[in-house]
């Protein structure tokens, strides 16, 4: 049951120097309380798809086609990009909430962590005594690990950790259905970073919101998702359960992002990594537009671009990629 | 707390330089005010009482450094000695008397101009791409003409040609200085030019620091994660963008408060406005060592109050340099 | 666009200033028996009350007006470089005293300071009068180069220099002033604009060598001729329009580096959908 | 093994707060070997002070207190250091200044310490420097800006400027992690050959643990300041003493995991300005003993150059013996 | 309504605010109207006629003890305005306190003591031969009531409620404006006319608007370009006069080597189209100076009768003939004016146009005010342009343009003489006037220092210093003229001032 589809969404940053195709038609399923994990380089196009979705994007960004359909657990399919202000005012937060890299730059810097959940709570839930309010800050806080008395706490006064799981209580203010996570634990060490994704996990459960969580780390998301979705110079080029695509991936820029990380335990595997450079997105490389870098790479890659179908976008072996 | 005791050292040492410079330099000034006098009284004095004169004006031939410690001990008994200008009248009422004149005036128009200003540039970085770019290009034409010439143009058309405000004077020649309605009621309509020449040939200043600010601001985390929170408009483009982009602006407010002041000197002189400016032009031609003294003063401590005001409601508006 | 429209206005102005005096090349301050004539095909802009010809005056006074403020924008920025660059590379004690004697340049009050000054100086012609603004206006500048260079300094590049072995003289010349340049640039353009409109300032008040044509002298002899009482504004008007259009332009340009260095300035179209 | 080039001996810093509010500990009591051809990575949590004891090394500040020691000597002139012990950044994209070209870049090390006889001379060099860190053709590159270049390239720029000064010790902090994670092998397996070929010595500062595995013959752990564990990569990774090492180990990301995570939390890392007294992870370690708290633990040495500051170990350790 | 007579607006010095200083001792600051409507003296001396002298608050003078005492008969029955008489003590304490505080001492009169002989007869000793200052004890000193001003410390005090023997008394003061009423008791009976003068606070810019508005009724401004901003197409209501005050000239300066060659200041003198600068530079609002620097009309008297005529006359050839015998390379000067001053930076420009037909280059140098003034006193320029006032008659001009005691060496503040003419014959001629009382001598020295002037060229007078006044007919009439020169014109000449108010009558009558 897909919470959230996304239908041939392109994204374009219109500057003098041309445009930047950042997403180019795009088309992504997120189903209900799944951890949709989506990777890939820098520059790739994800947070432009996140912005996008969430309607977050700004000038000179335009969205120069697709749609994106939210179905609630009853009731019609929304048509999020045709939403009105008022609309989209409730659809954003209620429905759909945001945490982002640095957490640092995410909290507005000069108020209370508590009085930035209070500003949620107050817009959208009108009727909210102010007691209720502060009650709910406190049960947010403390439900991602933060002792009530830091409620009155300015961002800078708290660790790297404790902010990131301040955005997170933030985000779950109005338990919404959709959760997007742009590089959530990017800025924090492993151990950390390890204490938030298992957080992030224990409240998946318990509420049962969808995450579309994203990173560069593939390692990370391997371990944390249930799917994946790769993105290459704005395109989805390989989706799919996240164990499968660990096992046996199917496009070549997959596997190379794979043989990229070396690993912590067993046999020393040799790595491979990707060679050349990611591309210019404004004058992107005929057909496949990995195909300079691609190892596999024949002739027609340069002319043909290839579709996702069903997972995979990829013209070896008809379509099915490596294999 | 620290940060502020620190700052208060600072200022002290800054205004005991002040002090030190005002002393040096008027007496670096070529001529003495006593030649001068009798200059502009073409030649009705004798030599002879000049001598006596000079003593009389406190002007002495002691040594700089004598006349040092000397002044100094005078400021701190808060004595500036007396007028040679306005002879016998002492230095503090002369200043008493055009002070209030010019801090009403040139504080009320810097108020309005900081308001209006920044305001505008809020809403010109808000509202990118409307109509209101078009405020930029008068901004900065307005940034870039004389102070004076802007006052000169406002006599002409408003004072002489069309009769609508007086174009000279503090108050009407009718009434008598008091508080009552009619005096306050006169006050405002006479500085009502004066006020726009400022309010003008100042605010461009505002609107595009501000403005450029703000710019930055928006692209910030916190700003398009206020926005993904469904808050108001009004409530993202305040409390959080504004809110934050007004902190760097206030220390270049504070700084330019010395320039609006020097900037009033010219449009009291336009205006026949009795404030400090007037007296300070006035001072300076007749080389009235204790009045430029004192007004120096004046004008050099209350920048530095405003500076030292600027830096407390930075402490206040900034948490981050609390503590 | 913008820096196009600036860079139009200020060719304009620098080509008035070298060619104009040459293509008009009486003497601007020649008086004639035609006193205060309205434009006319004779004289384009009109004359003043002692029949000098305002175009001429306009012209030759551009030079003046333009070379003051270069002039004290190029020792003014000089002053903020060496100031700026060197309290906020070394830090420490040479800072403090540096940042103390730039606050006590920003607090006291510039046109005082301007005054006494001039008159310290032997001469009193347009150098000295350049001189002195600068002396009075580097210490914006230069404060705004000190934080810059506080930032610029502990960026990797400067220590890969320092850790390289270059020496600290070839660091701030050579790494950190170069990313300086669009700073310094800005700082030089508002120096300009604040040079020219204090000369005119300083003229205004009658404190400046009045009897070299320049925009400033213009307008105080317009003044104290009632040029606007007398219904003359063609000679009040040029020389105020002069200075704001080279202000104007000059801002534009500035604005324009802003936008190469800070993209997000710059002012957007918005496609329709987006605005709704 | 081969000779010791660089050491760093009870290296101490301590900075003092912005706006004097204390002191931070940054850097406590920290000894550390690097030896010709060979690659020492030293691995710890942001902030722990990796970067502080890079700098320690490549004398970029002076220390609190311990000392330096170059090929066992102490060596006070500024620029016959720097052409001995260079440093390599973190972020390419901030450690090549924007305005001066590729060229420049490398030939100005090379002149302050007269490497150059002519401008044929120095362009040759400047040559032969693009060449080692692959950056063909030579001639494109010369003169490009590092706008121009990608960062994997401008990460060569800045190794080749390193190199230029003929360095015999090497410390890169953090050399990829600003790098995507496809190009940053190409940058490793670089410094990989140069320690190789040129016997260089050479320290890889690194907060990924899995890379160090990889690329370093020894790995050095960090925490809050104080170095805890030290040995042979492989068998440091495989088999942790350290409580800490192994929370590291256990956090890392790793795909072929089986065992599903443990809901423990394990707190955040201390601050610097009021370490924790004693062993300073005791806080978040799952079998602090008491004596954690209150004495800082010695270095137990494990055998095949491994050693850890634990007082487990030294307790196994007294066992043994 | 009829019958009211409304009151008089005054504008006299340009000023944006008042402050409250009614001391007559004191030189700056005190408001104008303090000496001559409110305090007077005792003779009143006519400058456009000079040797005129009309009495007073003293009926009589009379010298002795060659010219070292002086007895004033003074007026019976004056009043102070609270109700005491005046008498002789306030004058010997008006004297006194001269002599005992020097800084209000203005004059420098050498008082060496006072006597108070009856209550209406007063001596005052003198330490010197004080004949040429009669005009400063007698003409320019304001008598102060004893009984208000011995409690008091003249130098400080402000004098805020005075109390005179004058036509009017303050009956209003704030920062912006000042009104007199006239004393109901005044000694001249029927007088004043007119009942309430006002004195608003305007500065030199806001002069102009209230002149073109109409809301001044008698101004002493200049007025850049009077047809159109003032008389409006109305000469008959909006009316003005400039007399002459004094000479403007051309300084050279003698320290100069070249300057001090005559016939370069002959050939300067023959260049200068004094005409032109007149015209061009002075509007029209004055007239070219006489050769003799003598004030004219009025000081025929004073006049070498051989220049009786002499008129300036620009022979440019001749010049250049002067001019033969000195390098060319040499005839280059500066020439320092006051920026401040537009009419003469305009006049300084015209003179280099005309000064460079005969080969001289002058370089123009506009200054600050101070600037001017401290390099024209200690001598450091070459060329310069200043005016010399004419006071009582024109022996004060001539002293103080020629008196080589006051020129300083270069380098030193002089008050006078700036040019630094050094003559004995000069110094002799100016002692000489200053000996006698007698009008015939004095009238014969200075017709021989003005035959000095024509023939030496000490200065090159321009044209006369014009005393500015304004005044509007449609409320009173009776105003000076150059038909009826009885007082200066101009508002801000005391006392003056009050002697013309004194004449004025209502419009219609
Ligand atoms: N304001 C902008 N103007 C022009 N191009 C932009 C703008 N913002 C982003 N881009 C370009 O759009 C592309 C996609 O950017 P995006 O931020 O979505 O990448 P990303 O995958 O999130 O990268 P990262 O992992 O670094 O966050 C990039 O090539 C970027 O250079
Ligand atoms: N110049 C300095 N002044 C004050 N404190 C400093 C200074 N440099 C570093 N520190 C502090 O010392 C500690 C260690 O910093 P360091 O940069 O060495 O950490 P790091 O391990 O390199 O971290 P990262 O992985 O984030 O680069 C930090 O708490 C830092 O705030
Ligand atoms: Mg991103
Ligand atoms: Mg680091």
């Amino acid at each position: 049951m897909n919470v959230l589809e996304v239908r041939g969404l392109g994204v374009d940053y219109l500057s003098s120097s041309g445009a930047v195709h950042a997403v180019a038609d795009v088309s992504l399923d997120l189903r209900r309380g799944e951890i949709l994990g989506l990777a890939g380089e820098s520059g790739s196009g994800k947070s432009t798809l996140a912005h996008a979705i969430g309607r977050l994007l700004r000038p000179p960004a335009t969205i120069t086609g697709g749609s994106v359909t939210y179905h609630r657990a009853e009731g019609p399919p929304v048509d999020v990009l045709g939403l009105r202000r008022e609309e989209l005012r409730a659809f954003r937060w209620r429905e759909l909430a945001v945490v982002f890299q640095s957490a640092m730059n995410s909290l507005n810097p000069v108020s209370t962590v508590g009085s930035q959940i209070d500003d949620v709570l107050r817009i959208h839930v009108p009727g909210m005594s102010r007691k209720a309010r502060v009650e709910r800050s406190v049960e947010l806080l403390q439900r991602v690990g933060i002792s009530a008395d830091r409620r009155r706490s300015y961002p800078h006064e708290l660790s790297g950790g404790m902010r990131q799981r301040a955005a997170i209580a933030i985000a779950l203010a109005l338990n919404p259905e959709i959760i997007i996570m742009d590089e959530p634990t990017t800025a924090l060490d492993v151990v950390v970073q390890r204490d938030i994704l298992h957080e992030i996990r224990a409240l998946r459960e318990e509420y049962g919101f969808a995450v579309l969580f994203i990173t560069h780390d593939l390692s990370l998301l391997m371990e944390i998702s249930d799917r994946i979705a790769i993105m290459y110079a704005g395109r989805v080029v390989e989706t799919g359960n996240a164990r499968a695509l660990h096992k046996a991936p199917r496009h070549p820029y997959t596997l190379g992002l794979l043989r990229s990380f070396p690993r912590l335990h067993g046999p020393r595997e040799e790595l491979l990594g990707i060679p050349g450079t990611p591309p210019d997105l404004r004058s992107l490389p005929s057909g496949c537009a990995f195909h300079p870098r691609c190892r596999f790479a024949f002739d027609a890659c340069d002319s043909t671009l290839p579709r996702l179908d069903p997972d995979v976008a990829c013209l070896l072996n008809e379509g099915k990629g490596v294999q | 707390m620290r940060f502020l005791t620190r700052r208060l050292g600072f200022y002290l040492l800054t205004a005991w330089a002040a002090v030190t410079l005002n002393f040096l330099i008027p007496r670096l000034m070529p001529g003495d005010p006593v030649d001068l006098l009798v200059a502009r009284l073409k030649g009705n004095v004798d030599p002879a009482a000049i001598e006596a004169m000079k003593k009389a004006f406190g002007i002495s031939d002691a040594g700089l450094w004598t006349q040092y410690v000397d002044y100094l001990g005078n400021l701190f008994r808060g004595e500036l000695g007396r007028s040679i200008t306005f002879f016998p009248t002492e230095v503090s009422t002369v200043i008493a008397d055009s002070l209030p004149w010019t801090i009403g005036l040139v504080g009320v128009a810097t108020l309005i101009s900081y308001v209006v200003g920044t305001s505008l540039g809020v809403l010109m970085a808000w509202k990118r791409g409307t109509w209101l770019d078009g405020v930029l290009p008068a901004a900065t034409f307005l940034h870039a003409v004389p102070y004076f010439w802007v006052a000169l143009v406002l006599v002409f058309v408003f004072g002489s040609t069309l009769q609508w405000f007086p174009g000279s004077r503090a108050y009407g020649l009718e009434v008598t200085p008091g508080f009552d309605a009619e005096f306050l009621a006169s006050m405002a309509y006479h500085a009502t030019l004066p006020a726009v020449t400022i309010v003008l040939a100042s605010m461009a200043d505002r609107i595009l620091g501000m403005r450029n600010v703000m710019v930055t601001t928006l692209g910030e985390d916190y700003v398009v994660m206020a926005e993904a929170k469904g808050l108001t408009s009004r409530r993202v483009m305040w409390a959080y963008a504004a809110r934050n982009a007004i902190l760097p602006n206030i220390t270049s407010f504070a700084l330019s408060l010395g320039f609006v002041v020097g900037g009033s000197v010219l449009t009291e002189i336009v205006f026949s406005y009795p404030g400090i400016g007037s007296m300070l032009l006035k001072g300076v031609e007749n080389e009235d060592f204790p009045l430029m003294q004192g007004i120096f003063l004046v004008i050099s401590l209350a920048v530095l109050v405003a500076n030292l005001l600027a830096d407390l409601a930075y402490v206040i508006l900034d948490p981050r340099t609390r503590q | 666009m913008k820096i196009r429209i600036g860079i139009g206005i200020l060719v304009f102005f620098v080509l008035m200033a070298l060619l104009g005096p040459l293509l008009l090349p009486a003497d601007p301050a020649a008086t004639s028996d035609a006193g205060l004539q309205g434009p006319s095909a004779e004289h384009w802009l009109g004359t003043t009350q002692t029949g000098q010809d305002v175009l001429t005056q306009i012209v030759h006074g551009s030079r003046v007006s333009m070379g003051v403020g270069l002039l004290s924008a190029v020792i003014a920025t000089f002053f903020a470089i060496a100031v700026g660059l060197v309290g906020g590379y070394f830090g420490g004690a040479v800072d403090e005293v540096l940042s103390v004697l730039t606050n006590i340049f920003l607090v006291l009050p510039a046109l005082p300071l301007i005054i006494v000054l001039a008159g310290y100086l032997p001469q009193r012609g347009v150098t000295s009068v350049a001189v002195v603004i600068a002396v009075t206006g580097w210490a914006w500048g230069a404060r705004v180069l000190r934080a810059q260079t506080l930032s610029v300094r502990r960026r990797d590049f400067v220590e890969a220099a320092r850790a390289g072995g270059e020496g600290p003289f070839r660091i701030v010349f050579f790494e950190i002033m170069p990313v300086l340049l669009p700073v310094i640039a800005t700082s030089f353009l508002a120096t300009v604009v604040g040079a020219i409109l204090a000369e005119a300032g300083l003229s205004f008040l009658g404190l400046a060598d009045l009897s070299t044509v320049s925009w400033g002298s213009m307008l105080y002899f317009a003044q104290n001729g009632q040029a606007l009482l007398v219904g003359a504004w063609w000679w009040f008007v040029p020389p105020g329009l002069c200075i704001a259009l080279i202000g104007t332009g000059l801002a534009l340009v500035n604005f324009g580096l802003d936008e190469i260095a800070n993209p997000r300035l710059r002012t957007v179209k918005l496609p329709k959908e987006a605005k709704a | 093994m081969s000779e010791v080039v660089l050491e760093g001996r009870n290296l101490t810093k301590h900075f003092r707060a912005a706006r004097g509010r204390g002191t931070v500990r940054a850097v406590e009591d920290v000894s550390l070997a690097l030896r010709a051809g060979s690659v020492t990575a030293l691995v710890g949590e942001s902030g722990c002070g990796k970067s502080t004891v890079a700098r320690l090394l490549a004398q970029v500040y002076p220390p609190t207190s311990g000392e330096v020691l170059l090929r066992g000597r102490r060596v006070r002139g500024f620029r016959e250091y720097r052409r001995q012990v260079q440093l390599i950044f973190q972020d390419p994209f901030a450690s090549l200044n924007p305005f001066h070209r590729v060229r420049y870049h490398l030939a100005r090390p090379m002149r302050v310490h007269g490497h150059v006889r002519s401008t044929a001379h120095e362009r040759e060099l400047v040559a032969e420097l693009l060449e080692r860190v692959s950056l063909t053709p030579v001639e494109q590159f010369m003169d490009k800006l590092p706008h121009e270049l990608s960062g994997g390239q401008r990460q060569r720029v800045a190794i080749a400027r390193a190199l230029a000064v003929r360095p015999i010790a090497l410390i890169a902090d953090e050399p990829v992690s600003m790098l995507d994670v496809s190009i940053r092998l190409g940058v490793l397996r670089l410094l990989e050959k140069l320690a190789d070929d040129s016997g260089l010595a050479l320290l890889y500062i690194t907060h990924d643990i899995a890379s160090a595995r990889y690329f370093a013959e020894d790995i050095t752990v960090m925490y809050a300041g104080r170095l805890i564990e030290s040995g042979p990569g492989e068998a440091l990774t495989q088999a942790a003493r350290h409580p800490y090492t192994q929370l590291l180990l256990d956090s890392a990301p790793d795909p072929d995991r089986v065992t599903p995570l443990d809901g423990t939390r394990h707190g955040e890392p201390p601050s610097l300005m009021a370490p924790p007294s004693g062993c300073r992870f005791h806080p978040r370690c799952p079998v602090a003993l008491p004596i954690c708290a209150t004495r800082v633990p010695g270095r137990t040495e494990l055998g095949d150059g491994r050693w850890t500051h634990c007082w487990h170990a030294e307790a196994a350790g007294l066992r043994h013996n | 309504a009829k019958g009211a007579a409304p009151p008089l607006v005054m504008h006299a010095i340009d000023s944006g605010t008042f402050q409250e200083n009614f001391n007559p001792f004191h030189l700056e600051g005190v408001n104008f109207g303090t000496t001559g409507m409110i305090y007077e003296t005792l003779e009143y001396f006519n400058k456009l006629r000079p040797g005129e002298v009309k009495p007073w608050l003293a009926l009589s003078h009379e010298w002795a003890d060659e010219g070292k005492a002086l007895t004033f008969t003074l007026r019976q029955g004056v009043k102070w305005t609270d109700g005491k008489p005046f008498t002789a003590d306030d004058v010997a304490f008006t004297f006194d306190t001269m002599s005992r505080h020097p800084e209000l001492n203005k004059g420098a009169l050498e008082i060496s003591g006072t006597e108070v002989l009856a209550p209406d007869k007063v001596r005052i000793d003198f330490k010197t031969t004080s004949y040429a200052k009669l005009f400063n004890i007698s003409g320019n000193t304001a008598i102060v009531p004893k009984h208000l001003f011995e409690k008091e410390n003249p130098v400080t005090f402000t004098n805020p409620k005075p109390v005179g023997t004058g036509p009017y008394k303050l009956s209003k003061f704030s920062a912006q404006l000042y009104e007199m009423t006239k004393n109901p008791a005044y000694w001249q009976p029927g007088k004043p006319v007119v009942p309430t003068i006002r004195f608003p606070a305007y500065t030199a810019n806001a002069v102009q608007t209230g002149l073109q508005q109409g809301e001044i009724d008698w101004a002493g401004a200049f007025v850049p370009d009077i047809d159109k901003i003032y008389v409006q197409g109305k000469p008959e209501i909006n009316k003005y006069y400039f007399p002459p005050e004094g000479v403007v000239s051309l300084l050279p300066n003698l320290t100069h080597p070249v300057l001090s060659k005559p016939e370069v200041r002959q050939a300067i003198n023959l260049a200068v189209d004094r005409d032109k600068i007149v015209k061009v530079a002075e509007r029209g609002y004055t007239e070219v100076a006489h050769p003799t620097s003598i004030p004219m009309p009025g000081g025929e008297a004073f006049l070498p009768p051989e220049y009786k005529d002499a008129a300036y006359k620009v022979d440019v050839e001749k010049a250049k003939e002067l001019l033969k015998g000195v390098d060319p390379a040499q005839l280059t000067f500066t020439l320092l004016v006051p920026s401040p001053f537009t009419d003469w930076v305009n006049a300084a420009q015209l003179i280099r146009e005309d000064l460079a037909k005969v080969g001289i280059t002058v370089e123009t140098r506009g200054v600050a005010f101070q600037d001017w003034v401290s390099k024209v006193g200690k001598g450091n320029y070459d060329l310069s342009i200043r005016a010399t006032p004419a006071g009582a008659s024109p022996y004060f001009q001539m002293r103080s343009l020629l008196l080589s005691e006051l020129a300083k060496p270069v380098g030193t503040a002089a008050t006078g003489n700036y040019q630094r003419w050094k003559d004995p014959e000069t110094d002799k001629l100016i002692n000489a006037y200053a000996a006698t009382e007698d009008l015939a001598e004095q009238q014969r020295a200075t017709q021989e220092l003005g035959r000095i002037m024509v023939e030496k060229l000490p200065v090159l007078p321009l044209f006369y210093s014009p005393a500015w006044a304004q005044f509007r007919t449609n409320k009173y009439v009776g105003w000076p003229s150059a038909q009826d020169p009885y007082a200066m014109p101009s508002p801000y000449t005391s006392p003056d001032a009050a002697v013309v108010l004194l004449n004025l009558r209502p419009a219609g009558t």
